[in-house]
């Protein structure tokens, strides 16, 4: 009894001590994201993605002003919190990225095979990223509204979910090994749980964002597609059904979360 | 061709708060590539910014400011409608100026 | 474009060799501090290149976070509240070449500047400022972690 | 986009339609998973998309969470039994390496992504997840603090009979940590190859060894 006891009030030591450390740290790391959150660099790349929405290009020497993103040709804003959704013309649910390329191929003649086989932040990835970056931009504060009306729709939420809970790999990792509970962090990074609401601007919320650690700004494609890298999965193909399925799960599940994309990200 | 620079300039009590994003890659030239090949050095070393033609603020810089850099600072004067202009230089001899109306 | 939010007024290419050269020059006749201070190995070294020996001045503040979250992009500002204060340089003790940036305040600009920095590693940041001629320093130490998956 | 990928999307959209006249019940979602799976993966580099083949265990934890409930007890039992036989100790009887080996193999984060090479030394991606040497605030909350862990354990000497019991707990549970929780979250790191027993033993001192600054 007695020996249990003093190993308790040990068990508890340790614990106090590391909650404070923990919460120095994480006092510090809060205080350097707000020393950081004026003049993000993502500003540039919303300059740059206006441009190239409003710039004709392509073999078809058009722009992308006529582009449906969902709420009808040539209207952007509030788009991006009701994507991904169901598009008829193509009959496929896409995300913001397919979408454009959706655009560019029809509007402007680029070959969407081509666009999907681009390493991200080359060439016409690049000019994707500034695109999704403005666009995303002009729904900043607003709320996400993911529709689930179309079969599909619904049908890409289950298949997400799945997708979302898979284990395998050589680690044994899914999404849900980081995003599948509330208040965990990897090393001194936040983790959003992704299986519900995790808030506004955050997670789905917080994507496009600029990348301090490499000065680079992803997109949702390329962070799923390092999320699956760092998981010791094998590769998502661009735009790939899985990419879009993990979008509508985690979009649905942060319904009513604000935007603040374009975020800035360690 | 440099992709232009976003500036903000507000007039606040008389004091002009100027904030600038350069989009400028700050290679120091002694980071290496996935290669192990040296990038080469490609960074901006000088900055003047202007009000009214005379300068409000000249900076040096070596590669170890970070990529697309910030930098911000506040001058007393400067009305609404007034033009704040930026300068900058790199290494490689490029250079870009853009400019501001202060809000 | 949005107007209000910038104006482009010009643009000289990469190969506008000889006006951008004749710039360059210019800038460098203008600057301060020879550009050679910029390569200087040891921040002590850095100093002198400044202009002698800083002293340690309560009057100077350097701003600079006590953890970055990554040593890419470290928010990090210096202000000096001593009067005819005409430049202000950023030093990071640890980095291979210790001084980062110098800027030259002209009368009307406050001596306050702020700015993002590399660091390798967690070092102490230093401000030197002149002021009628002569150095003063501020201080900070700067803890950079290692974040993400390591991967 | 590929061929594959379109006849996998024309089966959704099927499955969309026989939703509708179905009131939504009756899809198979899961085979529609595994279906968009095959079709949207790609091997890179070091990684294959064979590696997305689960087994047993790993189709029984996942498919526990998609449905938001525990695994049965039974099968919970039948796994940890299972995961217990797979584990090996190590051949010379020796658990405890060095230390500061088993600091720098915790902090890594290195190997077997697509991003590495053949060549990687495998990380332990330990920091990742723990606390363990207090002197490291840049660590991870999804796992347990392993502060002091031999300490509180009560480990004062690793080669003593009354510490073999927690020698060969611990060395199991980095070996196949389902022995001991049939979905447990951390990796596999003996049983999938990820250590190899050198590495474990250093990771093991850096738990149990007195001197290892854990336990101070």
């Amino acid at each position: 009894m007695k020996t249990r006891l003093v190993i308790s009030a040990v068990l508890m030591a340790a614990a106090t001590t590391g909650a404070q450390a923990q919460d120095a740290a994480a006092a510090g790391i809060a205080k350097f994201r707000e020393m950081l959150a004026d003049g993000n660099p993502a500003e540039l790349f919303e300059m740059k993605g206006e441009e190239l929405w409003k710039q004709k290009r392509g073999p078809k020497n058009a722009s992308l002003e006529q582009c449906d993103l969902g709420l009808g040709p040539g209207v952007v804003q509030g788009a991006f919190v009701q994507l991904p959704r169901y598009f008829a013309d193509t009959k496929r649910v896409q995300d913001l990225e397919t979408r454009l390329v959706t655009c560019m191929e029809t509007l402007q003649g680029f070959n969407a095979e081509e666009i999907a086989r681009t390493p991200f932040l080359k060439g016409e990835k690049e000019t994707l990223a500034a695109l999704a970056t403005w666009i995303g931009g002009l729904s900043k504060d607003m709320r996400f509204a993911v529709p689930q009306k179309h079969e599909a729709e619904k049908t890409m939420y289950e298949v997400g979910k799945r997708l979302f809970f898979a284990r395998g790999g050589s680690h044994d990792f899914s999404c849900a090994s980081c995003h599948g509970a509330d208040n965990t962090r990897i090393r001194l990074q936040d983790l959003p749980n992704l299986t519900k609401n995790p808030g506004d601007g955050v997670g789905f919320a917080a994507w496009p964002a600029y990348r301090i650690s490499n000065s680079q700004m992803w997109t949702m494609q390329h962070r799923l597609n390092d999320c699956y890298r760092q998981q010791r999965f094998p590769e998502p193909k661009w735009g790939s059904d899985a990419t879009i399925a993990l979008s509508v799960y985690m979009g649905v599940n942060a319904n009513g979360a604000a935007s603040i994309v374009p975020a800035l990200k360690r | 061709m440099a992709d232009p620079m976003r500036i903000r300039a507000n007039n606040k009590d008389g004091v002009t708060e100027v904030r600038v994003l350069m989009s400028h890659p700050m290679e120091s030239g002694v980071r290496k590539d996935a290669s192990g090949a040296l990038v080469p050095a490609k960074y901006i070393t000088d900055l003047d910014a202007t009000h009214n033609g005379k300068t409000v603020l000249k900076a040096m810089f070596s590669g170890a400011v970070s990529q697309n850099p910030f930098l911000s600072f506040k001058f007393k004067g400067g009305a609404k409608g007034e033009k704040v202009a930026v300068k900058w230089v790199d290494n490689k001899g490029e250079s870009r100026t853009d400019e501001a109306t202060i809000a | 474009m949005n107007n209000t939010r910038r104006t482009v007024i010009k643009t000289t290419s990469a190969l506008g060799t000889l006006v951008a050269l004749g710039l360059v020059t210019q800038q460098q006749a203008m600057a301060a501090v020879d550009r050679a201070a910029f390569d200087v190995k040891s921040i002590a070294d850095a100093i002198k290149a400044i202009g002698g020996t800083a002293a340690n001045s309560d009057q100077v503040s350097v701003v600079s976070p006590d953890i970055a979250e990554n040593g890419a992009v470290v928010p990090v500002g210096a202000t000096s509240n001593i009067p005819n204060t005409t430049e202000i340089y950023l030093l990071v003790e640890k980095n291979p070449t210790p001084l980062a940036a110098g800027f030259i305040v002209p009368a009307g600009t406050e001596a306050s500047v702020q700015t993002r920095l590399k660091m390798g590693q967690s070092t102490n940041v230093v401000a030197v400022v002149k002021a009628d001629g002569k150095l003063f320093s501020a201080t900070k130490e700067t803890k950079v972690t290692l974040g993400g998956c390591g991967g | 986009m590929n061929k594959t990928y379109m006849t996998v999307w024309a089966s959704m959209a099927l499955a969309a339609v026989a939703g509708c006249s179905t009131g939504g019940s009756g899809v198979d979602y899961d085979k529609l998973a595994a279906d968009v799976t095959k079709a949207s993966f790609q091997d890179k580099n070091i990684v294959k998309v064979s590696a997305l083949t689960q087994d047993e265990n790993m189709a029984a934890c996942s498919a526990a969470n998609v449905a938001g409930k525990p695994l049965d007890e039974a099968q919970a039992k039948a796994i940890e039994a299972a995961a217990l036989k797979t584990i090996r100790f190590p051949a010379d009887g020796k658990f405890l390496g060095d230390w500061k080996e088993g600091e720098k193999i915790a902090q890594s984060g290195r190997g077997m992504t697509w991003s590495d090479d053949a060549k990687t030394v495998n990380g332990g991606n330990c920091y990742n997840c723990h606390q363990i040497d207090k002197k490291e605030i840049s660590y991870g909350t999804i796992g347990p603090s392993l502060y002091n862990y031999g300490k509180l354990r009560g480990v004062t000497d690793p080669n003593a009979e009354a510490a073999k019991a927690m020698v060969e707990y611990t060395w199991g549970k980095l070996w196949n940590s389902q022995a001991y929780n049939a979905c447990s979250m951390m990796p596999r790191a003996g049983h999938k190859g990820v250590m190899n027993e050198q590495q474990l033993k250093h990771i093991m001192a850096l738990l149990l060894d007195p001197k290892s600054p854990v336990n101070q």
